[in-house]
């Protein structure tokens, strides 16, 4: 049977071990390296796929668990599982992670073993935070990325770079280091650091608030949320394109991932007392960051911003679900919102990756990231200028690609809570039509505007391949999501079943 | 008779006259390690009172420690003086901030 | 009492050591220049046998001997196989170091063995003028080997203010031991636990004696406002003699502490955890603070000693097993995390050279990869960061203070350990996101290389796998 | 007042005034002559409280050998007296400030309300047959066996500690090895160097 | 059937495709006629189903293809309903297409011309051009065949982004490229509205399938929600109001019109086949189809009539000063489109729609015409350079007659059927706003007799152009332009007549469309058969308007050009001409308001947000403060020794009095 192997641990270690095993291997033979360490990608994502095909969709428990004593003494273990909220996740991991490996082939030419290793022993270590049912094991891994992504943006990162990876790391590890203080508090409670066992403690309105707070410090900035915001522009516009990509794509649904797995269902009553603030932040995410999306001169900040005005949508999504609940309408919502912010976290996995990918395109050939240094790359770079478009619109939520999916269901979903949430969140489909679009006239439409333009080539297969099969993801979960949404439908039924019970004792 | 009191007022008054010259003597070296030297004297009048009053050898034996030890203390104390006499020829205290920050 | 030889097999460890040192002392007197190695052979020989011996003579259960001097139990042991280890790294890094400056002689190794012995007296300790002698024993070897660099203006300073405060320590705690003598009339600890119990005690001349030990203890560890002689010891010693000094006296100073606050004065808890707030918070505070404004690598490393012992007093003042068991943890892991950044800073040093500033870590990466990512590992280990043990380290520190209803103050800790992070970061910047300054390849002998590497990676290892020694330090205390 | 408390007071008089005159004194070979005075006079109080042996101890190792060595120490590093100690005034107002703290906070604690007579009766006196010598020694090679062991180290470190750090062989001073002397060959001290004859 | 509707919908997309993504393959003709095939195969299937309606043989289809998504209850499918309503505009849709197809072929025969050298943008672009209008009947048709909501905006959204791609094809262009994203983000404005409607459906009925919520509205008729404070609002209102929004984004009503003038700037026949004939009527579709909602809420209707009368009137104003041939037959469809509007907003739906169908016809037939005109004008779009054009391009000016006349409403011509039912039922309504919108639309009647035959005389009728070179180069476009041509002009003429009967006044739409009876405007008008309407209508009002409206123009452009130029100087500077000239201020307002406006909030929430507070303040702030207070704060490690003393016994002091005095 499927699910006696060990599938998640192998997701988890096959990636770390092959970036050891390609650490070791040396620049020597970079070629072999680069091999090695796609082929690997490509295993892991093979083998992350038995979870889909062996995932049962009908319950809310957790499949493929793996339990063993890691430290008994403060009875910490090595359990992992997924239900339908994490699964996805690890998949859009280990899917992105292929394409990370690709972008870097031969733009990394300094240290490429040790850029390969550090994203497949990010990747490891992301499907590690998604799978972990430990809360210490979560911690561990949710910590363990920063390392390498830290090198990441350092080492192979733009002019700023050390400004922008000592504020990724400080604001990432002064949000997570409070949710160790919460986390280590309901080991107390709970007298394990089982994430399950969490779920059922009965505590306080007050002590949850504090967890609250504190689970909030941590996932707000990975999210991350507005105010807490600012270390992504920089982040992102300084990383490597691949780094940009693992961002985007994945870190940031960490901190959505984490409010649905900690702070919803371990404090609903202090989720519900605070929802107005998480729903304010949302909101101001959505308008604020997409007006000052829109007078970005540097299209990774743009798209650095414009995916923090996305991520306000999931959060939105996972908080109005209680003002859904006290309006009392038996129509519902609150699942329609819940799932909307989850499809929107996978959808704007492959959005933002095609999107960073794209100006990775650009960036490697003129190697500027200055919208005013483009214009006109239709004329030289047509199949791109397709696929950029493409990526575009989806960007702007157009229906049929992805990135309407999340959306449309959160606005829904808002709607039900208050007719002004969703008044704000519809706004997107303007500012984010706007930037975006703006963007890609200035960039990709117009008269060739230099010389440098003029001499680009256009993409190679390999580049090819990385955006077709973006676009293609894009595509079909845009124009069926329902198996997606099918997958995550008994774990958020379940969920919302559970946040709707009061915990205070 | 003399309490026990007399002699524990009679340490602590050598004892804050220790920390005393170690705040004014901003100068000499060998000043500040006489007046450890006299506030081991005040620990040794307490050992020696308490030893006392309470009829047990054992304040006693710990102050034949604590002289055999300061004897050997003082030896190193003052060779390293000797050491950072001969580097910097001087021991006055203010002259040894290169280490500071 | 009687004398018996049996007795003396619980000390065979202790005998052992010193035995060594004699010989070695008398052994290099005959010794050529280019023969010193053979010093330095027996030294680790020795750290070595005494592994072997203190596991042989493991009497299994807790043995009090010498009419309650001293004491042979779990704890002990552990600390003192920790601190053979650790000291023989820290010999092994500063071979070649001394023989680059001409400080190759045999007295560094037979005070280092001094100091070694000293650090097990203390763990040994049973009462308070056994605590006080090894106490002394190592400071005093300690002094002198900061000193050892005759010829540096800097190392005599050094070892000049190191002296003069460590005196003045020593005689404040002399003075509270004096008191507690006073007020419960013994010395031993066994006998001072029972006196407190006695409601007759005077609890004023307890808690004033408490403060002067209390005292004591914080200028061994280094805590903040005690902790003036750290930095500049650190800058001023030869980086061998730091990288022994930095390491392994810590593992004594929590031995100290425990035998002290807890087998001695355990009575006191409530009293003297709240000294050790104070001086946690301060030490953490300021530390890392401090941190952040150096230049020098030693002295930024001294004042991240000092943010760290205020978390081992975190551990300490939690007045639990648990607390006891992170604390033990925390002060072994720390001796091989400052072991391992010693060692680096030592690999890049050479003849006429000293590796003193931060930016003789640029470009570390390019040089060498691997010393760059051992030291990668140490300095995450420091800044707590997962998967290095580092972070384990803290957690059970954080853990245990939670665990008595103080969960503000793990708030404090890990807030001062943002600060933290960034001079961390900051080194971890310089070897891989700069050029390097100089180009020069890194000169280090074979069994140099090995033990880094081991000392890196046992960073990683033990943050994987942090239960095995961690339920080492819990059965040690039970 | 009994003669015991008389001669207590003395010598404490004795005492405190010896150590602020080490405290206060320019020069610091007086600082050391007082100190020395201080230790006859702690001594002289020693012996009130039954603790002979000590009070010989002190005077022959601290007196005898201890302050030797610091008066050695004194004179032989060639000391410029004159700016030893300028600017001492200043810190005086807060240095007797903080003493003066120091010395209240601890006399709350040790002085008459917790350690008086009432609180803690003086002990008898001990009888003729009592030795003081004689009660440490049986305990200090017992009891404490192990202790005065690790004593015995501490001073042999204080020994190799002090030898290693100051003794030294200057490079620059020459001296005569006769061993060396010896053994030379004629080898070694004569060249015989063939020359081609001029023509 | 269900097969025959997906093969409909998949022949066009199945063109789209292979011309797109296989376009160099299969090299230029490869593409025409595989994207007209699908096209014309989509056609003919249309006017197969429309004939089964028409016989009576087939039943209204409402099924689902697939369910996109299942999610709180709410299913979500892809699906097709199609009735009445459907099967015409489906033939309409097809048909035009078709045409356009066509005629493409001749139109981009020479494409590469508008190309930068070596633009590789350009080396497929012909291909590529079929995919996007076959892409685009694609969408289209998943508009107007949808059985939900969702799909509905699927559609909605699909062809604004065709429309995009279409209006900035010539992307080397300045203009078309600001032209297509204006036209984006102001369909997106309607769209946000549409959205919010939609989930104002679906929050209240928890379905997005039409029956179902069609089904339970009037249970929600009386619903109120509360939007700002405690002022209750109708449900119904709110949503009709929030979908119309979005109708008014995509049928460019006052005042979301700005983009259409614009949109002008993408190849004409896209001109015709989206911005004139297709969808920019989406939104009169929507409405229809949203009937039995609209019905529900009179404040709704009236909000649909005073804006559709709005822009009936006042666009076609503007194109009275127009001079670009394109522009003039835009700002009529504007005019056109508020008619439509109108005649939704007085519930009679049916002539809306009947008035989509025939302007569908004639507006592309005159587009396409003016596209034949600036084909002979070698791509000179001002009319003032044109003129007497009607020797040359023989079939170009009978058709564009036609189209003219069509759309002025000569009475027998499609036009004059559909602008009249709508101006009968205006006038019958009571509803509010009517007296407002009968005045607009009867007006609106000489203003576009007045436009279209200005343009007309001055195009084809008068001197030679002035340019001696393209004189010389005048002559006819070749088959496969003339051909749209003239099977479009047959439908403007004639289709009127033979069906105004069953559409608007039979029972046509009758499962389709749903009207109060208190709202049946067209019931009220008194139909006795085609020529009884004929007879009323040709001694009319309107007829009279429309032919002083030529009269007007004939006088001004061919009899006394002179007169033309002297109103002109002697107007110039008037206000009324300026602010004509100027479209009102629209287009500079939004510019300076939206994008100038969003512009400047973005800067300052980047600059004092982010940058400033957030980063400056906080984040660098307290990096910065803690550096300078850990380089103040090692002062404190003096280096003095006496120093280091006295902090250990200041510590001592303070330990001493915490823990002993205190």
């Amino acid at each position: 049977m499927l699910a006696d192997w060990p599938i998640l641990s192998l997701t988890i270690w096959l990636p770390i071990i092959g970036g050891i095993l390609v650490l070791a291997s040396g620049d020597k033979a970079a070629n072999a390296t680069r091999w090695t360490a796609l082929i690997i990608a490509i295993l892991t994502f093979l083998v992350s796929l038995l979870l889909y095909s062996g995932f049962d969709s009908t319950t809310a428990s957790m499949q493929f668990v793996e339990r063993a004593p890691w430290i008994e003494l403060f009875k910490i273990e090595y359990y992992l599982g997924v239900d339908g909220i994490s699964m996805p996740l690890i998949i859009l991991t280990t899917f992105i992670s292929i394409f990370v490996i690709i972008a870097g082939w031969e733009v990394i030419q300094y240290k490429p073993s040790h850029y390969m290793a550090a994203f497949l022993i990010m990747e490891g270590v992301m499907v590690g935070v998604f799978s972990s049912l430990d809360a210490m094991l979560f911690y561990v891994y949710w910590e363990a990325m920063l390392i390498p992504m830290f090198l990441i943006i350092g080492v192979w990162g733009g002019p700023n770079r050390v400004y922008a990876t000592i504020k990724f790391f400080l604001y990432t590890f002064f949000g997570s280091v409070f949710m160790l203080v919460a986390l280590i508090y309901m080991y107390f409670q709970a007298g394990s650091f089982d994430i399950l066992a969490f779920h059922d403690l009965k505590m306080g309105l007050d002590v949850q608030i504090l967890i609250f707070i504190a689970f909030l410090m941590a996932f707000a900035v990975k999210v991350p949320m507005w105010p807490v915001h600012t270390w992504l522009p920089d982040a992102h516009v300084e990383a490597p394109t691949g780094g940009s990509v693992i961002l985007a794509a994945i870190m940031l649904k960490i901190g959505g991932y984490g409010f649905l797995r900690f702070s919803l269902p371990i404090t609903p009553d202090a989720s519900n007392h605070l929802d107005w603030l998480i729903i304010t932040m949302s909101l101001i995410a959505v308008v604020y960051i997409g007006f000052v999306a829109l007078v970005q001169q540097d299209m990774k900040k743009l798209i650095a911003y414009s995916s923090i005005a996305h991520m306000g949508f999931v959060t939105l999504g996972f908080f109005i679900v209680f003002i859904i609940a006290q309006n009392g309408n038996a129509n519902g919502g609150a699942t329609l919102g819940m799932e909307g912010g989850m499809v929107q976290m996978v959808s704007h996995g492959f959005i933002s990756a095609a999107m960073f990918l794209c100006v990775g395109v650009l960036y490697d050939r003129i190697h500027s990231r200055n919208i005013a240094d483009y214009g006109g790359v239709v004329h030289t770079m047509p199949i791109f200028a397709g696929f950029m478009v493409f990526f575009a619109m989806s960007n702007a939520g157009l229906p049929g690609t992805s990135g309407f999916v999340g959306e449309f269901m959160v606005i829904l979903a808002s709607f039900r809570a208050d007719f002004w949430f969703a008044f704000l969140a519809a706004t997107t489909l303007i500012i984010g039509a706007a930037y975006t679009l703006w963007m890609v006239k200035r960039v990709i439409f117009g008269p060739v505007a230099n010389e440098k333009v003029a001499a680009l080539q256009d993409i190679s297969g390999r580049e090819f391949l990385i955006l077709g099969s973006l676009a293609v993801a894009v595509l079909i979960l845009g124009l069926w999501p329902a198996p997606l949404v099918e997958v995550m439908d008994a774990s958020v039924a379940n969920l919302l079943k559970h946040i709707a019970v009061t915990k205070i004792p | 008779m003399i309490a026990l009191s007399d002699y524990l007022i009679l340490g602590a008054i050598l004892f804050s006259l220790s920390v005393t010259g170690i705040f004014l003597n901003r100068k000499n070296v060998i000043i500040l390690l006489m007046c450890v030297e006299l506030m081991l004297l005040a620990v040794n009048m307490n050992f020696i009172a308490f030893s006392h009053f309470h009829g047990d050898t054992a304040g006693q034996v710990f102050v034949f420690f604590i002289l055999t030890v300061a004897a050997a203390e003082a030896a190193i104390g003052l060779a390293i003086l000797v050491v950072l006499f001969r580097n910097t020829r001087t021991i006055n205290v203010e002259d040894l901030d290169t280490l500071k920050g | 009492m009687q004398f018996d030889t049996s007795m003396l097999i619980p000390v065979l460890p202790e005998i052992f050591i010193l035995t060594a040192a004699c010989v070695i002392l008398v052994v290099d007197l005959f010794l050529k220049e280019e023969q010193r190695v053979i010093s330095y052979g027996l030294t680790q020989i020795s750290l070595l046998l005494a592994v072997v011996i203190t596991l042989i003579t493991s009497p299994g259960e807790t043995r009090i001997i010498f009419d309650g001097s001293v004491v042979r139990d779990g704890m002990s042991d552990l600390l003192k196989i920790a601190i053979f280890i650790i000291s023989a790294g820290a010999f092994l890094y500063a071979k070649d170091y001394l023989r680059d400056r001409d400080l190759f002689k045999g007295e560094y190794y037979v005070l280092g063995l001094f100091a070694v012995l000293g650090m097990m007296v203390m763990v040994s300790a049973n009462s308070f003028l056994t605590v006080y002698l090894g106490l002394e024993l190592l400071a005093l070897s300690l002094y002198a080997l900061v000193a050892f660099n005759r010829d540096s203006a800097e190392s005599s300073e050094a070892a000049m203010k190191y002296f003069v405060l460590g005196a003045l320590a020593s005689g404040m705690l002399l003075y509270g031991i004096s008191m507690i003598y006073g007020a419960t009339g013994s010395i031993g600890f066994q006998a001072i636990g029972e006196g407190l119990a006695n409601p007759d005690v005077n609890k004023m001349v307890l808690v004033f004696g408490l403060v002067f030990v209390v005292i004591g203890l914080a200028f061994k560890f280094g805590a903040v406002p005690f902790h003036m002689w750290v930095p500049d010891v650190y800058q001023g010693a030869p980086t061998a003699v730091v990288t022994f000094l930095g390491s392994t006296p810590k593992i004594a100073a929590f031995a100290l502490a425990m035998r002290m606050l807890v087998d001695g004065l355990g009575g006191l808890h409530a009293d003297w955890q709240y000294m050790l707030v104070i001086l946690a918070i301060l030490s953490m505070g300021l530390g890392n603070v401090f941190a952040i404004a150096q230049g020098n690598i030693k002295r930024m490393l001294a004042y991240s000693t000092i943010s760290h012992v205020g978390f081992i007093l975190i551990g300490i003042l939690a007045g639990t097993t648990k607390g006891y068991t992170a604390a033990m943890f925390y002060s072994i892991v720390y001796a091989a995390m400052a072991l391992g950044a010693f060692g680096i800073v030592i690999l890049l040093s050479r003849r006429g050279f000293e590796a003193e500033n931060l930016d003789d870590f640029k470009g570390l990466n390019e040089r060498s990869p691997w010393f760059a990512a051992m030291m990668l590992l140490v300095m995450f280990s420091m800044a707590g960061v997962p998967p290095t043990v580092g972070f384990f380290a803290k957690m059970f520190v954080l853990e245990a203070v939670i665990s008595i209803d103080m969960t503000w103050l793990a708030l404090v800790g890990v807030f001062f350990s943002i600060i933290g992070a960034f001079y961390y970061l900051r080194i971890v910047k310089l070897m891989y996101f700069d050029k390097p300054l100089d180009n020069s390849p890194l000169e280090a002998g074979i069994d140099t290389r090995i033990a880094l590497s081991v000392n890196g990676l046992s960073m990683l290892a033990l943050g994987l796998f942090p239960a095995g020694l961690l339920s080492l330090c819990a059965a040690a205390l039970s | 007042m009994t003669f015991e408390k008389f001669v207590f007071y003395i010598f404490a008089a004795i005492l405190v005034f010896a150590a602020s005159m080490v405290i206060t004194r320019r020069n610091p070979v007086h600082s050391a002559l007082f100190l020395v005075l201080a230790f006859f006079s702690s001594a002289g109080i020693w012996l009130l409280a039954e603790a002979e042996f000590l009070a010989i101890v002190l005077i022959l190792v601290y007196v005898g050998a201890v302050m030797v060595l610091f008066l050695f120490v004194v004179m032989m590093l060639d000391i410029d007296l004159a700016t030893l100690r300028a600017g001492f005034i200043k810190y005086m107002p807060v240095g007797a400030l903080v003493a003066l703290v120091m010395a209240i906070e601890m006399f709350m604690v040790v002085g008459p309300a917790n350690f008086g007579l009432d609180k803690m009766p003086a002990p008898a006196a001990q009888g003729p047959g009592y030795n003081n010598t004689e009660e440490l020694g049986n305990v200090l090679y017992t009891v404490y066996m192990y202790p005065f062991e690790i004593a015995a180290v501490i001073l042999l470190v204080g020994i190799i500690a002090a030898i290693g750090l100051t003794m030294r062989k200057r490079p620059e001073t020459k001296y005569q090895d006769p061993s060396q002397q010896v053994k030379v060959k004629k080898a070694d001290r004569l060249r015989v160097v063939k020359m081609d004859a001029e023509d | 059937m269900e097969k025959i509707y997906l093969l409909i919908v998949l022949a066009p997309l199945m063109g789209a495709i292979i011309a797109g993504f296989f376009g160099s393959k299969i090299g230029r003709a490869g593409a025409h006629w595989v994207a007209s095939g699908g096209v014309g195969l989509s056609a003919l299937l249309s006017v197969y189903v429309l004939l089964q309606f028409i016989n009576g043989s087939t039943n209204i289809y409402n099924d689902s293809l697939y369910t996109w998504m299942v999610s709180d209850g709410i299913k979500m499918e892809i699906g097709f309903l199609v009735d009445q309503l459907t099967a015409m505009m489906m033939v309409v849709v097809t048909f035009v297409s078709f045409c356009v197809h066509i005629y493409t072929i001749g139109y981009m025969a020479h494409d590469e011309e508008n190309w930068p050298n070596g633009s590789l943008a350009g080396t497929n672009s012909y291909q590529r051009f079929f995919s996007y209008i076959s892409l685009f009947t694609f969408s289209m048709l998943m508009l107007v065949m949808s059985n939900n909501f969702l799909q509905l905006f699927f559609g909605w959204e699909a062809v604004g982004l065709v429309s995009y791609l279409l209006i900035g094809f010539w992307s080397v262009r300045e203009t078309a490229i600001f032209a297509n994203l204006k036209a984006f983000l102001v369909n997106r404005v309607g769209d946000f509205g549409f959205i919010l409607g939609i989930a104002a459906v679906a929050m209240y009925t928890n379905s997005l399938d039409y029956a179902a919520v069609f089904k339970l509205a009037p249970g929600l008729a009386d619903t109120q929600i509360n939007l700002i404070g405690d002022s209750s609002w109708s449900l119904m209102t709110v949503i009709c109001i929030c979908l119309f929004i979005g109708a008014m984004g995509k049928s460019a009503q006052v005042p979301l019109h700005v983009w259409l003038p614009d949109s002008m700037e993408g190849p004409t026949p896209i001109s015709a086949l989206i911005h004139a004939a297709t969808m920019v009527t989406a939104g009169v579709f929507m409405v229809a189809r949203m009937s039995p909602l609209y019905e529900l809420s009179e404040t709704a209707l009236t909000f649909v009539l005073v804006i559709g009368a709005t822009t009936a009137l006042f666009t076609g104003l503007i194109g009275i000063v127009q001079n670009d041939i394109k522009r003039v037959v835009a700002y009529s469809t504007l005019s056109q489109l508020g008619y439509m509007m109108v005649a939704l907003g007085v519930s009679a739906y049916a002539a809306g729609v009947f008035h989509l169908m025939t302007h569908a016809f004639f507006k592309a037939l005159l587009f396409l015409a003016a596209g034949s005109v600036i084909m002979g004008m070698h791509h000179d779009q001002d009319i003032r350079n044109m003129g007497g054009i009607r020797k040359y391009m023989r079939i170009t000016w009978i058709t564009s007659l036609i189209g003219s006349l069509a759309l002025i409403g000569l009475p027998g011509s499609s036009g004059f059927f559909s602008k009249d039912a709508i101006i009968e039922a205006v006038h019958h309504s009571t509803i509010a706003g009517s007296g407002y919108a009968y005045f607009a639309v009867v007006s609106g009647v000489f203003i576009t007799a007045l436009y279209s035959f200005r343009m007309y005389f001055l195009v084809f009728h008068g001197k030679g152009p002035r340019d001696e070179h393209a004189k010389a180069h005048l002559h006819e476009s070749p088959w496969v332009v003339t051909i749209p041509l003239i099977l479009l002009a047959v439908p403007s003429l004639f289709i009127g007549m033979f069906t105004v009967g069953d559409m608007v006044f039979g029972e046509w739409f009758k499962d389709a469309i749903f009207v109060l009876p208190e709202h049946d405007t067209l019931s009220e008008i008194g139909f006795h058969g085609t020529w009884g309407f004929f007879m009323h209508g040709i001694f009319g009002l309107p007829t009279l308007l429309a032919a002083s409206g030529v009269a007007v123009a004939f006088i001004f452009y061919i009899k006394k050009p002179e007169l033309a130029e002297s109103w002109k100087k002697r107007f110039e500077n008037v206000g009324i001409y300026q602010i004509l000239d100027k479209k009102y201020g629209f287009d500079e307002t939004y510019q300076a308001l939206f994008a100038g406006g969003s512009r400047g909030i973005g800067q300052l929430l980047w600059n004092i947000g982010d940058k400033g507070l957030i980063d400056g303040l906080i984040i660098n702030g307290s990096a910065r403060s803690v550096g300078r207070f850990a380089g103040w704060v090692r002062n404190i490690q003096t280096g003095y020794l006496f120093h280091y003393a006295i902090a250990m016994i200041l510590g001592l002091l303070v330990l001493l009095t915490w823990f002993v005095i205190a």
